[in-house]
């Protein structure tokens, strides 16, 4: 929960990452399945830093506008299937949000393409390998984000 | 519009109002009445909770200036004890403000007699005074003369949501020769109990007066659908936005200005000034300097994403603001993107809720 | 805690682990033993699951879960500090008396240590052993060292005993020493056991040991159980479906309906009860992956209050659903696909070509419980005698730890009396039942039995519900027998016709206004409530004497000398209301209500004629008995579609039905001397209730549960819970379970809320707070309230599951995290 | 109701498997219907037989002419998931439509089996000048010139039987069976008289016809003291 220190850790230049993805995942879906991402031996991109929420209705559109402002070349966020989630809601409370903050990132000239909202249930450690793949590269064709290099007001 | 009628201004429709909003007090439908009014060491008519007969009757419920929005000031006189209840003259984007306060708790409708006007649009202040003292009954010429109502403010002039939608009374001002009348329309369980009170007959509206309307709405609706595609093309890119914006003083005139904005303490003000040198150094040397107050494109945006489904196209913000930043066409044109995305208009009615807090159980939507 | 109550919960399955948790919650010491190394039972296996085609596996660990539990999906394990758990035991047998009970375990083999084993997996090298991978038997072989469970790290490798050769190459090339014999390898007893659950679950039908319909002969004809594994991302093809013959692709899959149930040959005169849903799913699930699917059924077993909606839904979806049972499977010559021979209506005969075939797989008929099952303390779950779903296990699961602490407070003194005096202020001891009917008095009953003060309120001027007149003699011992006890319980303060008004307050403070017998007015202070409304018969619109409602047959005419019984013919017409809109839900009691009418009308008089029109005959596990009885007693049934309803007019002599025998594809004209409707039921003050309580209700207004795998007795409202009728329609015997459930369910949460009031996740900044109350809007689990005190909306502690909605919605964050500044989260040092 | 209603009610009732095989018991599954050869030819279907004899319409099934649309093959009982004996049912159907439904040529030849002795209405004479006749050219085949045809041979192990059309036309058939039993050494014998072995009462229906059939047998076998019996279906 910590994306500045996440950036620092890990800032393109040090590591010779090309993108700094972030991945804002719930606690009992996504990171599970990431967890057995790595129980089963599948990779993702290492550009990609998972950051573990407790739920995607606790993530705050503003640490999403954080992410982008600090930054990050690409947002993802992975919560429970709708109807999966431990908390009854937040993957819903997260999806209607999210569709709310499209048009601000549109107007701050951050593509949409930049931020992916996925479900990914715990056992689809497959689909998440897929999915952050999918968004990474479909991220590096949109080159680094404007506001890395960007003195922002 | 069924619920229609005709009142006789004797030449100054401005005082046919205050005689309406005089008799609703006169027959205790209300206690007060919200109003513009000039006071004894005012030069703009400002909102003023009017209580005295004669004081209403001096009002100026039709100025085309608002140096601040009365929905704001609605909402509080709303939030006292029933036996206060008060008749709120508003302009319609004040009135949806309101609307959107209500649901957030921040007003009781059941407080208010809700009146709105159809809108022209307002003056900036400044320009609100030069104009007076060319035209010293400008609260009546502005409505004779098309062209004083073309040095409306921007964003008025690209509004499309000039007549009230929610509302109890309506002052119809459009087609009509105000000289001679003007119309009064009413809605919801209230605005018929008033009319029956006030013995209103309902009669038929003139085709004149639907030309008008439609006129305005087509000549709103161009200069809304410019403006947007100009703010698209010159503001939203990285570096539009940032030029946009490369001014701000971190004032925050924008946001106490904006009438949906209701937080106590803003998250953003809070943020911008709350941070200790070595943070502030440790930000100047990752990108060589760091721009002082920090963190305003975050309060803009946090703004946007907090605001932008409630956005009613007031244009106060823009009013405000001192480096004369155009945040109302960044808004609206935000707004009415996420507005469409959500299926949200604010201000349409109160049963509406805030789209924020409600989701759809559907599994692809 | 109380430290002299030592429960044994055997079988790490949902159930094991429901079980374990209400005893742990209720402040008892665990011991929890699986066979398996991984806890999770057959759940392990089945990664997807219906009604919403989802997990949620999660959901069933306490609200409070800081510190206390694993916070983690439970596929990776499952840790709580009052539960031991005990991986590859085996109990062979129990002895003793309740208290005092002494269990044989076996612990066999060699094991590996997950704490000291890195995963480098040199052991799977060298073992020399092949065996079928036991997650995924068919589908793949794997070495006698083995990942644990799909889901699970490296690090947690089982060995199977029954496979492993004890060469012990696997010791010696492991490079931390993990691997080493089991600790006090062989039989072993572990003594003073207060009680023991069973909770081991039922051993599947093997079409293969019966060569049913030539599985086992063709590799792409598989069981329910091991399509779980094919769908599965984790499985041995990573979900994508595939033929496990030649890995060629499914195009398209069939499923074969009542493997190994209903069937008097092998038998199996039982419905294993879920697998209608099962294969819904695994069909819905492949329909998703573009998948054909046709499914061969008899009934379409779909009670209840969500599951009609679901077949709805599949339908929907274009699962062609099948009424018949298929003869044969082959394979032409030449074929990479099998061919299903089946006939669908009468002179209708079709040959039909599968890449899949799905057995649907239910209850062994050879399954028996152990012999030590019968010992006096031990109690068996529900779901360790026939299949049950995932709520149901779990309600099974609560009234069995519930059984067992009753039992053993009634053989010893005052054992687990303690736990249950209030030791926090703030909460309420009583708990507030809701409705007299089976369910109602059942919990009520529960909750007083161990210690806990109960009032319980009926709208009625009695007890018993619907359920003290019931035809079924043991049902209506069972409730009056509840009723008595109920009625002569100190702890039981029982309101008749009470009206409740209200209930207000924080969670553990609830406060319920009502209207007593008299009119009074009357305050019920209470820490829980139980919901317990039952349903009432939908009416039957008719002023002839000879339309009956199935609900009021028994009273009008079972009775020899009832007008009209010594005559000719009955006819019953099921789902005459329900299974569509508006009332599209299956009412589940009707089907068996219209069987044992039907039995007794021709026992009664044996030259009766009885017909029955129906849509699926729903009877589950072993109820199908009485549908089996039915028809050697010569009941007739008739199917008919929901688009062709028989239809019935009430003539002078005779009530004339008319339908269609789809076997003899002839009209049908029958002369009834009576007609007998199941129009179903109806909640009709389930949404009252829901409102007075504040929760939320379905469409058909019947009260719903917070989530309806995993918390089905629980409402959203910490402190309210829901069982019996009014939520799902339920037959008696099940009402009393949930009773049961139900009150083992409010113990918990009551004990875990006096023993550990948890500091709140969210604190709220009141000088902040604008009132704007988006937060009691985003809170699932209506922890928010204003608060009248402070004048800003307070955050419920008891409630509260720190999911943070309430915090992302409040923008300017009024609302912030307990332990934490929002200038944190952004990292603005 | 007649008397011959109820009473057929109460047969159907307990079923040819005496109540736990009653066709009472089906659940209309079809797996019968799926595996019978004949589901589908002139309408036939298994689940309509069970469905007549459930509903009370047994005579009416017998006096139709499913029941001989069925070719008793057995594929359905085996098949049925509730053990319903559907084959026994047919065969009763059979013998309910009496002799206005038996197909021509089986009703003849049962005529002539309780007439004669045998389904094709052959003289007994006739049939010792076919046999004999058939011996006497398996004589004149090498190794079998010692063949001798025990016909009415007392204190054989088996009687032997014979098909019907064994007699009629298939006389070589003969040959193969003779051919066998002569190698194998065994003892034999063919009955003089009522040596048909083909029981049509069976499929008929008609118990008394089954009955005669059967009787026949018992008395050669008695009056010749085999003690094993060859039978041709």
């Amino acid at each position: 929960m910590n994306t500045q220190d996440n950036l620092k850790r890990h800032p393109g230049e040090e590591t010779g990452q090309d993108l700094n993805v972030l991945a804002l995942v719930c606690n009992w879906c996504t990171y599970t399945a990431a967890d057995l991402a790595g129980v089963t031996r599948l990779k993702y991109p290492t550009q990609v830093k998972l950051i573990r929420f407790m739920c995607t209705g606790m993530i705050d559109v503003r640490y999403i506008l954080r992410c982008f402002l600090e930054g990050a070349d690409g947002v993802f966020i992975g919560g429970c299937h709708p109807g999966d989630c431990h908390y009854l809601s937040g993957n819903l409370k997260a999806r209607v949000r999210i569709k709310g903050l499209r048009p601000v990132l549109e107007m701050a000239g951050i593509p949409e393409q930049r931020l992916r909202l996925s479900w990914i249930g715990a056992s689809e450690g497959k689909k998440l390998q897929e999915e952050l793949t999918g968004f990474t590269s479909e991220v590096r064709k949109l080159g680094p984000a404007s506001f890395r290099q960007m003195h922002l007001v | 519009m069924h619920n229609f009628t005709l009142i006789k201004t004797k030449g100054d429709p401005g005082r046919t109002v205050n005689s309406l909003l005089a008799g609703l007090v006169e027959k205790e439908l209300v206690q007060g009445v919200l109003t513009l009014a000039v006071g004894p060491f005012s030069s703009l008519p400002m909102p003023s909770l009017l209580c005295s007969i004669e004081q209403i009757k001096n009002s100026s419920p039709l100025a085309p200036a608002a140096g601040v929005s009365a929905a704001v000031h609605a909402a509080r006189i709303s939030r006292g004890p029933e036996k206060f209840r008060t008749a709120a003259v508003l302009r319609p984007c004040e009135l949806r403000a309101l609307v959107e306060l209500a649901k957030l708790n921040q007003a009781r409708l059941e407080n208010l007699v809700l009146i709105s006007m159809e809108c022209p649009g307002r003056l900036e202040n400044r320009r609100y005074l030069e104009l007076r003292s060319e035209h010293p009954d400008l609260d009546v010429d502005y409505y004779l003369h098309p062209d004083l109502q073309a040095e409306a403010s921007g964003t008025c002039l690209s509004c499309t949501d000039f007549i009230p939608e929610y509302v109890h009374l309506g002052i119809c001002l459009l087609g009509l020769d105000l000289k001679q009348e003007i119309g009064i329309s009413w809605h919801q369980e209230q605005g018929e109990e008033l009319a029956r009170v006030m013995e209103f007959v309902s009669g038929q509206e003139s085709d004149s007066r639907r030309q008008a309307i439609k006129e305005l709405e087509a000549a709103r609706k161009n200069a809304w659908l410019n403006l947007q595609e100009k703010t698209a093309q010159e503001i939203s890119t990285p570096e539009g936005l940032q030029k946009a914006i490369g001014d701000c003083l971190g004032c925050f005139n924008c946001q106490r200005a904006c009438p949906v904005c209701f937080c106590r303490d803003c998250v953003s003000s809070r943020e911008a000034f709350e941070q200790d040198p070595e943070e502030l150094y440790d930000r100047g040397a990752r990108k060589g300097s760091l721009r002082l107050p920090t963190d305003l494109t975050m309060f803009h945006l946090t703004r946007l994403a907090h605001m932008a489904h409630a956005c009613v196209g007031c244009g106060q913000c823009s009013s405000v603001c001192p480096s004369r930043i155009p945040l109302a066409d960044i808004f609206r044109t935000t707004g009415a993107s996420t507005q469409e995305e959500l299926g949200y208009r604010p201000g349409r009615s109160p049963d509406e809720p805030v789209p924020l807090v409600r989701f759809s159980e559907e599994k692809d939507t | 805690m109380n430290q002299n109550v030592r429960a044994l919960v055997i079988g790490a399955g949902i159930s094991g682990i429901r079980a374990a948790l209400d005893l742990a919650e209720a402040g008892h010491s665990v011991l929890l033993t699986e066979k398996a190394l991984a806890p999770g039972g057959l759940l392990l296996s089945l990664d997807r699951q219906f009604p919403d085609n989802h997990c949620g596996l999660c959901r069933i660990l306490p609200g409070d879960i800081t510190g206390r539990v694993w916070n983690a999906c439970m596929r990776r394990g499952f840790g709580h500090p009052d539960i031991e758990y005990l991986p590859g035991v085996e109990v062979l047998d129990i002895q003793g008396t309740p208290g005092n009970l002494s269990a044989l375990m076996n612990r066999r083999g060699l094991k590996v240590d997950p704490q000291k084993c890195t995963g480098c997996l040199e052991c799977l090298k060298v073992c020399p052993v092949s065996q079928p991978y036991p997650l995924a038997p068919g589908l793949g072989q794997c070495k006698a060292v083995h990942p644990s469970a799909p889901h699970k790290p490296d690090n947690w490798l089982s060995i199977n005993p029954d496979a492993c050769t004890l060469c012990g190459k696997c010791m010696e090339v492991c490079p931390t020493g993990a691997i080493h014999a089991a600790e006090g390898n062989g039989p072993e007893s572990m003594d003073k056991l207060s009680l023991a659950v069973l909770a081991t679950g039922v051993e599947y039908f093997d079409p293969q040991l019966h060569n049913h319909l030539g599985c086992g002969h063709w590799p792409d004809a598989i069981t329910s159980l091991d399509f779980e594994r094919l769908i599965s991302g984790v499985g041995p093809t990573r979900g994508v479906l595939r033929r496990p013959s030649d890995l060629g692709k499914v195009r398209k899959a069939a499923w074969i309906q009542c493997a190994g149930s209903r069937n008097l040959k092998l038998n199996a005169d039982h419905c294993s009860g879920i697998c209608c849903m099962i294969a819904l799913k695994q069909a819905l699930l492949a329909r998703e992956k573009g998948m054909q699917c046709a499914l061969f059924y008899m009934d379409l077993r779909t009670p209840g209050r969500n599951w009609q909606k679901y077949l709805n839904q599949a339908q929907q979806k274009g699962i062609r659903l099948i009424r018949c049972r298929p003869h044969s499977i082959v394979r032409d010559p030449g074929e990479d696909s099998l061919r299903i021979a089946y006939a669908p209506a009468p002179g209708e005969q079709r040959d039909e070509n599968f890449d899949l075939i799905v057995f649907s797989v239910g209850r062994d008929p050879g399954y028996k419980l152990p012999a030590w099952a019968g010992q006096e303390g031990v109690i068996v779950t529900k779901g360790s005698e026939r299949v049950l779903d995932i709520a149901g296990s779990l309600i099974a699961a609560s009234a069995a730890a519930g059984r067992a602490l009753r039992s053993f407070s009634d053989s010893c003194a005052q054992p687990g009396g303690e736990a249950y005096v209030s030791e926090h202020e703030h909460i309420h001891p009583s708990v507030l039942v809701v409705g007299g009917g089976p369910a109602g008095l059942s919990a009520a009953l529960s909750l007083a039995e161990q210690k806990t003060q109960v009032v319980l309120v009926e709208k009625k001027d009695h007890l018993g519900g619907h359920a003290i007149k019931s035809m079924v003699p043991e049902v209506r011992e069972q409730v009056l027998e509840l009723r008595d006890k109920v009625q002569k319980h100190p702890e039981i303060e029982v309101l008749n016709e009470a009206r409740l008004q209200s209930c207000t307050g924080p969670a553990g403070r609830f406060v319920a206004r009502l209207l007593d017998a008299r009119g009074h007015k009357r305050e019920v202070k209470h820490g829980a409530a139980i919901l317990a409304c039952g349903t009432n018969p939908s009416r039957v619109e008719t002023e002839d004497p000879r339309i009956i409602n199935v609900f009021d047959l028994p009273e009008k005419l079972l009775s020899p000398d009832a007008p009209g019984n010594s005559s000719g013919r009955t006819v019953f017409i099921l789902c005459s209301g329900t299974r569509r809109e508006p009332a599209d839900y299956c009412s589940k009691v009707c089907c068996q209500l219209a069987l044992r009418q039907a039995i007794e009308i021709r026992r009664l008089n044996p030259e009766s004629e009885v017909t029955i029109f129906y849509r699926d005959i729903i009877v589950q596990g072993d109820d199908e008995q009485l549908y089996t009885r039915a028809r050697s007693d010569g009941v007739c049934f008739i199917p008919y579609l929901p688009e062709k309803p028989p239809v019935f007019q009430a003539g002078e002599k005779s009530v004339t039905v008319q339908g269609v025998d789809p076997y003899l594809k002839e009209d049908l004209q029958i002369e009834a001397d009576r007609l007998i409707l199941a129009s179903g039921v109806i909640p009709e003050s389930a949404s009252d209730l829901a409102r007075i309580f504040d929760i939320q209700s379905t469409e058909h207004g019947f009260l719903k549960e917070a989530d309806v795998k995993y918390r089905p007795l629980d409402s959203v409202r910490a402190g309210i819970f829901v069982c019996g009728s009014g939520r799902n329609p339920v037959l008696a015997g099940e009402a009393v379970l949930e009773g049961e459930a139900a009150a083992q369910t409010a113990l918990s949460w009551l004990a875990r809320g006096r023993r550990n009031w948890p500091g709140s996740f969210v604190r709220v900044k009141t000088a902040l707070c604008s009132l704007c109350a988006m937060c009691l809007q985003a809170c699932p689990f209506k922890a928010r309230y204003p608060d009248e005190h402070t004048g800003a909306m307070a955050v419920d502690a008891l409630a509260c599951q720190g999911c943070g909605a309430c915090i992302a919605v409040c923008p300017n964050k009024a609302s912030a995290w307990a332990g934490q500044e929002e200038e944190e989260m952004h990292e603005l040092e | 109701m007649n008397l011959n209603d109820a009473q057929l009610r109460e047969k159907i009732a307990r079923g040819p498997g005496g109540g736990k095989n009653s066709p009472r018991i089906c659940l209309g599954c079809g797996t019968c219907a799926a595996g019978c050869p004949m589901t589908g030819i002139e309408g036939f279907d298994p689940r309509i037989i069970v469905r007549m004899a459930q509903t009370n319409r047994f005579q009416e099934l017998g006096n139709s002419v499913l029941p001989w649309l069925c070719t008793m093959c057995g594929r359905c009982e085996e098949s049925c998931p509730m053990d319903v004996r559907i084959v026994s049912m047919v065969r009763e159907a059979r013998g309910m439509g009496g002799n206005k439904t038996i197909p021509e040529a089986i009703r003849r030849g049962i005529e002539m089996f309780m007439a004669h002795g045998n389904n094709l209405g052959l003289p007994d004479e006739d049939f010792g000048f076919i046999v004999e006749d058939v011996a006497e050219e398996l004589t004149e085949e090498p190794g079998f010139e010692d063949f001798v045809l025990p016909v009415d041979k007392e204190d054989a192990r088996l009687l032997f039987t014979l098909h019907n059309k064994l007699v009629n036309t298939q006389n070589e058939d003969l040959k193969h069976w003779w051919k066998i039993l002569h190698a194998a050494e065994e003892s034999w014998t063919l009955p003089g008289s009522s040596w048909e072995g083909v029981n049509w009462g069976l499929f008929s229906g008609q118990d008394e016809v089954l009955q005669a059939g059967v009787d026949t047998i018992v008395k050669n076998m008695e009056r010749l003291k085999t003690r094993g019996l060859m039978y041709p279906e």
